[in-house]
């Protein structure tokens, strides 16, 4: 009797905790489409801000978030992915540089974002930047050493470079070892094993890679704060040197430091929830891959 | 013999190009992240070690470094001036201004007349909204994994499973404009403090973001107790919330405190959250419904006024570097100790 | 294709056959030795002999890495048993053939006994009786074993008339003594030949019924 | 056919998984204190048929059952019956072989604690006699408090054994316990159950027919779903009454 | 404590033990009743028959069974297969005690043939060569197997010596006709108990050093 | 002792693990066209043996080896062997089939193909005839384009078999082929190897005695890391020279 009422209230209590979680979640989902709804129209995906932001839609906040996620995918995911392949390919876990990259990606994986902005604004834009300016122009017009879309993008590359990583890492473990040793048995070379039969049985899990650090880098706002992003430009970024604005950014500024914050409330519900489409979008495309992975590998 | 050296020519090595390219550029791709990590230390650390040189010499030295690279004509005016607010500075008997004793003190005023630099009530600060969030979440996403891992059916986990990683996707900005808008207000409806944004709204706010990580890892640790230990529990006789405590939660515990561990250091370096819904002012006070200062709030908010290269630009690199080594040092806490662990207890070493 | 295993056993099953037929022809030849006087057929036996005896060992160490090899069960298993037995129970016969060579060798050199009429008689039944246990050996059919078995009690009856006989003809003319004596043994040999080749069929009943109906002859069904 | 009393009896006993039928029409009688082996091609319901023994098959979802499972002549899927008291009685050994991570004493003493037993003095004597039947104490007595993951993989197995014979079952069901071990702890864990059988009513499933002969006492060749034989197992493997039993052991099937 | 399977065999080598020592019993009986002319001797081996073959099924069937389901390989293969033919060889020299013990029961309705010499001497040495034997193998030891081997051909000699003498003695008186015919066979079943003794002794050799030493006694180290 | 040719030697080859001793001083002649059984107790170093045989220990970090181990009279360790060739020569079964998650027709032809063999006629009379050696051409002929994970466990094995055949070695390395599978499709996979001895190499590590038995030709003992005898199998089975041989053979071990 004792044993049923315990095991009664623990499961009621940890029952609770998880609906508790799932309340949450609706409940600002909820919150934020009904505050936003009325001001989410066709216009406001298309148009740009206006009246000093008090008006206006969030095209330009759109595209730079969209042009920031991509030149920062291009910049990261290759380089994830191939350190990928040495960590789970290549590695030898007695080598002193096996250990330093397993080090450094897990260090990496634990930097907060803020100090990613420190570090892009220190290296990037006034190093690399700097550095740049003096050899192209002798430092003489001021291009590169401010923040641009670039800068922020490496930054972001940066910081979604180890969770690229870790998923690739997952997705290419998840290969069972037996079939690369039926491969190399066959008189197979290691790079031949792994375009072969490695790669093909992973390529869901590095997509899955790609998609998540997409999705965490659209949401990010920290580390672009000082390499890049803009409080309002008048026109879209031509150029990796240029400014940019940023959806997650832009909800920032209008939710702390809008003349008039109760009046813009409404655009920034709006602003919010597209965001999170956004990366929801992003994420649940990678969930869902995910999840056909594992359910690959239990068979 | 004829026979002998046929066989030794088809053994014999051979250069594989291809073979030899793909090796080589992995392997020097690879050491980008090694690059970054050295990168982030150096570049991070770099410009905060000037607080540690004399004034005198820092100041002409980053004065040169500025007129020179960074700032066009336009803004030279506004540089002279906070020159003269320096120098002004330096003339007053504030001499102390970078030493540790100012560090240490408990004001944070750094675009006063008088900056003053002290970073306890930051710490403090942000241990304040770190423990609140995390006082919440650990228990709500531990429990909530146990239900899920052990308790829940096959269809509610295809219910619950999927909102748990919703959560984890909401952008933290998103989070904090939530509670800016919404949860500061709700709450001071309830608990009729006087500042509408305090370190428990921060907390609570906080601690949506620590959920799904806590949650996530626990999840595993718990799923990847391997199910025959299960199954054996329960063919004992042993009922289900038996076998959850005794058996899975039991083997689990090294993920479970891997997973504090890193939702720890998740609320210690997150910064819009804490910037949007904390109050940000540097009170130095135990007090939770008071507003606080985080150190990453700190950075966030006051690194786009501030001057490249002057003290206040340092002391917010200092701030950084602080970050970082806690931050690493959880991590390598939570990685090294605890999967160490966690293997040894699997492989039964321990 | 069959199975390695059912390929070994069937070597074994051809050596047996061979061991089989080897031995039929002894005791063939032996008994025409005697009848016809026949020195050559004598011979041939004591040749056949030296083979059986190597055959006998050849399959018995076959038997034994079966048995330690294969781990046979059930019909196998019993297969296997059943030809340790026979090939034992073969190379016996062949051994008596050999007895009644030596004994046919020694009346060669003397006087005809008397007219032999149930010694050929007692031949033919044994050697049918060997023929047809070993035929429900190779077929596994249980169907002439209990003629085996009957002709034996045949067998042992003419066994006892023969030596009956031969003490009346000894009693009649001492100076048979030598050759009653031979024709005795012989008679005796064949007699034991009858009992091998019963012995052959209970293990064929053995091999198929799993069923050891030794000393209970009156079990068969 | 069984002599013996009977400890378990199955009636008409048909499981489906969903809609795939993977028992079908099992009436089998299963002897007290002896060993009874199923064998049978992989797939044949072994398992299925073990673990509906006690009832572990509930915890596998869409699973349906129907007929009849007497334990000691009550119905153990009958409405009023609980789950936990009969999984006491009918312990289980698995195939892979799988102690807690705990010590070697907290795994013995793992069913007695959850029991209720929390006398010190008492649990001491459980798990010292329990590793005594299981031919373990021996090897561990000194070192009880060392984790169980840390022996071989026949201690392990062994410590399984151990485990289950702490919570006092009358039966004991082993899906293949010796099939991840090398032949020396296989004859280690064979011997112990000639040993156990004196007390407990083994049912072994094993993929190793010699090892079903040395084992067991009677032998069900599955098939399908179905039992095509049971009998002694001097009688499967000597003279098995249904071609295809003898075509299954002699190695002449399929 | 021994294994199972340890305890099986053992269980097999004591039957085989009783089996044993009923057979030399059954033997030293019968002789002594041929000597004594004592029936209830006589008796006592026909009763003891019965025992006799029943042990030889059982202990067959516990090979058989052994065969089946123990896997037996090596040294304990061997022991089961020279169990199997020391079985075989054991019942058989049963029979001939009982041939023994008919032909003593009719030889005491006749008056003496002629005092008996060799035969008891035969008897004696055929004993000992079954006991010598026996003892080999329940030590494994083969150390007297070779003694066993060699006492086999004096055997051969007593029994051709008896034949010859018993002609004689019938040649000067023919009414000792049946009696010498049935001292002959006995004589003669005593050579076969030699023979057996032989074979036994010859399964041991097999049994400890796993070469087939039947018609290669020659080979014996 | 072997009077066959020799196919492998192995000469005083001893194997670490770190500073763990796995093989001491192996010295064995495996003969051409036989199979060559490995028996011995769990962490005996039977596995760490043959997988030195193809050089799959390259792959574990921290393995050093000492001595020689000659394939057709030339050093595998030499400084100049290319590891792709061996491997080409000496195929690999291992004990959990390992097909590819492609097509039976591509699992056959990988091989060939990074063979550098693209012409799909050739291929396709090479995965035939592959698939025909191994036993599984007719029952997978009109079915090539189905995955190989579809198929049963035993033929999955078989696939493997054929996979390896395919390149055409002459040397078969299996690391307890059979001992995942039920006692039809073992014999299925002893069945194949009487026939492929005629054309190949084999050497087999086996936990189960009685399949060393049934198939090989020669059987090794080994133990603690060393041969303790190796012999013909028919006179290790039936009159060992080793006590501990024998000890082991008839499960008095330990
Ligand atoms: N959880 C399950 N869901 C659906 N089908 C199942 C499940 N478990 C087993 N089966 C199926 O039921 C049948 C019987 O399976 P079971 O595991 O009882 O066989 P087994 O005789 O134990 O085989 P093995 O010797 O391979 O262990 C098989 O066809 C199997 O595929
Ligand atoms: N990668 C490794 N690292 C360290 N030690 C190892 C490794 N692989 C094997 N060993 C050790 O080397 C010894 C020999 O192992 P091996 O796998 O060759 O044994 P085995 O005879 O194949 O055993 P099994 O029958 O269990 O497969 C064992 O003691 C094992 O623990
Ligand atoms: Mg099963
Ligand atoms: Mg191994
Ligand atoms: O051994 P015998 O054949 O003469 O009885």
């Amino acid at each position: 009797m004792r044993k049923k009422i315990i095991g009664g209230s623990v499961i009621f209590v940890s029952a609770s905790a998880a609906f508790v979680i799932v309340f949450i979640v609706i409940f600002m989902l909820g919150a934020l489409f009904i505050g936003g709804s009325e001001k989410l129209t066709w216009e406001f995906l298309t148009t740009a801000p206006s009246d000093g932001m008090m008006s206006g839609g969030i095209f330009p906040a759109i595209i730079g978030t969209v042009l920031l996620v991509l030149v920062m995918s291009i910049l990261g995911v290759p380089v994830g992915t191939l350190t990928a392949i040495y960590l789970s390919e290549y590695a030898n876990k007695r080598f002193f540089f096996t250990r330093m990259i397993q080090f450094a990606v897990n260090t990496l994986a634990g930097v907060p974002s803020i100090v990613f902005g420190l570090f892009g604004l220190g290296f990037f834009v006034q190093f690399v930047g700097g550095g740049m300016d003096k050899l192209l122009t002798g430092g003489l017009e001021l291009k590169w050493a401010q923040p641009n879309l670039l800068w922020a993008s490496f930054t972001m590359a940066f910081l979604t470079l180890p969770v690229v990583i870790v998923s690739v890492v997952e997705a290419l473990r998840a290969v069972p070892n037996e079939l690369r040793e039926a491969s190399l048995s066959l008189g197979a070379t290691k790079w031949q094993t792994i375009r072969k039969v490695v790669l093909p049985n992973s390529y869901t899990g590095i997509l899955t890679g790609a998609i998540l650090a997409v999705g965490r880098g659209a949401g990010e706002v920290a580390p672009i704060l000082f390499t890049g992003v803009a409080y309002f430009l008048p026109h879209l970024p031509q150029s990796l040197s240029d400014q940019f604005m940023h959806l997650g950014y832009h909800v920032y500024v209008m939710a702390t430091q809008s003349p008039d914050v109760e009046a813009t409330l409404g655009l920034q519900y709006a602003t919010a929830f597209v965001l999170l489409v956004l990366t929801f979008t992003l994420n649940l495309s990678a969930i869902i891959l995910r999840y056909r992975i594992r359910s690959k590998i239990i068979r | 013999m004829n026979k002998f050296s046929r066989n030794i020519d088809q053994l014999k090595k051979k250069f594989r190009l291809s073979e030899f390219l793909a090796e080589s550029i992995i392997k020097s791709v690879a050491f980008v992240s090694f690059a970054v990590i050295i990168l982030i230390f150096v570049f991070v650390f770099r410009e905060a070690i000037p607080i540690f040189y004399s004034p005198e010499e820092k100041v002409i030295d980053t004065e040169q470094e500025f007129i020179q690279e960074t700032y066009g004509e336009d803004e030279s005016t506004l540089l002279l001036i906070e020159k003269e607010n320096k120098k002004s500075l330096e003339e007053t008997d504030y001499e102390g201004e970078v030493t540790f004793k100012n560090l240490a003190g408990k004001e944070w005023q750094p675009v006063s007349r008088n900056p003053k630099y002290g970073i306890l009530p930051l710490i403090v600060g942000t241990f304040k909204v770190t423990m609140i969030s995390v006082l919440i979440a650990a228990p709500i996403s531990i429990l909530a994994a146990l239900f899920t891992a052990v308790f829940a059916t096959k269809r509610l986990k295809e219910v619950l499973k999927p909102a748990m990683e919703v959560l984890s996707g909401f952008p933290s900005v998103v989070i904090g404009f939530f509670a800016l808008v919404a949860v500061a207000t709700f709450l001071q409806n309830i608990f009729g403090y006087d500042f509408r944004l305090n370190a428990f709204v921060g907390g609570v706010a906080l601690s949506l973001a620590v959920i799904p990580i806590i949650y996530t890892v626990t999840d595993d640790a718990l799923i990847s107790v391997p199910k025959f230990m299960t199954e054996a529990s329960l063919a004992l006789g042993a009922t289900k919330w038996q076998t959850a405590l005794f058996v899975v939660l039991p083997a689990a515990t090294p993920g479970v405190f891997a997973a504090i561990l890193l939702g720890v250091g998740r609320a210690f370096g997150e910064t819009m959250i804490v910037l949007m819904a904390t109050g940000n002012a540097s009170l130095m006070s135990l007090d939770i419904f008071e507003p606080v200062r985080t150190l990453s709030a700190t950075i966030g908010a006051e690194m786009a006024e501030v001057v490249f290269g002057d003290t206040h630009y340092n002391v917010l690199f200092l701030i950084g570097s602080i970050l970082f080594i806690f931050t690493f040092a959880l991590n390598a806490v939570a990685e090294f100790y605890v999967r160490q662990k966690l293997l040894k207890r699997f492989r039964g070493e321990s | 294709m069959k199975r390695y295993f059912e390929r070994v056993l069937d070597g074994l099953k051809t050596s047996l056959i061979k061991m089989a037929s080897l031995v039929e022809e002894s005791i063939r030849y032996s008994i025409e030795s005697l009848i016809k006087r026949d020195k050559n057929l004598a011979q041939k036996v004591l040749e056949n002999e030296d083979r059986v005896n190597a055959l006998e060992i050849e399959i018995d160490n076959a038997i034994n890495d079966l048995l330690a090899l294969q781990q046979p069960v059930a019909v196998d298993l019993r297969l296997i048993l059943a030809a340790l037995k026979i090939n034992n129970d073969l190379e016996r016969i062949g051994d008596h053939a050999v007895n009644i060579v030596q004994s046919a060798l020694k009346l060669m050199d003397m006087p005809e006994v008397k007219p032999l009429v149930d010694i050929p008689k007692m031949a033919e039944l044994s050697q049918k009786m060997l023929h047809d246990a070993l035929d429900s050996f190779i077929l596994s059919d249980t169907s002439l074993v209990k003629t085996v078995i009957e002709s034996d009690a045949i067998v042992d009856e003419l066994n006892q008339r023969v030596a009956n006989d031969l003490k009346e003809v000894i009693r009649q003319d001492i100076s048979k003594l030598d050759g009653g004596f031979e024709l005795l043994r012989i008679s005796r040999n064949l007699e034991r030949v009858a009992d091998l080749a019963t012995n052959i069929a209970e293990d064929v009943v053995f091999l198929t019924q799993a069923r050891i109906i030794k000393h209970h002859a009156d079990e068969l069904q | 056919m069984i002599h013996n009393s009977i400890k378990i009896q199955t009636k008409n006993l048909s499981l489906f998984y969903g809609t795939k039928q993977a028992l079908n029409n099992i009436t089998l009688d299963i002897p007290t204190n002896r060993v009874t082996a199923l064998i049978g091609p992989s797939g044949c319901g072994k398992s299925t048929f073990i673990r509906s023994l006690n009832r572990m098959n509930d915890l596998i979802e869409n699973v349906s059952i129907n007929g009849e499972v007497f334990i000691d002549a009550v119905n153990i899927y009958e409405e009023n019956i609980d789950v936990v008291e009969l999984r006491k009685k009918v312990g289980m050994i698995f195939q892979k072989s799988n102690p807690f991570p705990k010590s070697i004493y907290e795994n013995v003493a793992y069913g007695p604690k959850i029991n209720g037993i929390g006398k010190k003095s008492v649990l001491d004597e459980i798990v010292e006699r329990s590793l005594m039947r299981a031919a373990l104490w021996d090897e561990v007595k000194d070192e009880l408090n060392k984790s169980g993951l840390a022996l071989s993989g026949g201690q392990q197995q062994r410590l399984c054994i151990a485990r289950a014979l702490a919570v006092d079952p009358e039966i004991l069901l082993m899906d293949e316990p010796a099939s991840a071990l090398d032949p020396l702890s296989t004859a280690k864990i064979e011997e112990l159950m000639y040993e156990l059988k004196e007390n407990y009513t083994i049912v072994i499933v094993t993929h190793n027919m010699q090892q079903a002969a040395r084992v067991s006492d009677f032998t069900a060749f599955f098939y399908l779903g179905e039992v095509i034989e049971y009998d002694e197992t001097k009688k499967l493997f000597t003279i098995p009454a249904k071609k295809q039993t003898e075509d299954y052991v002699t190695g002449r099937f399929g």
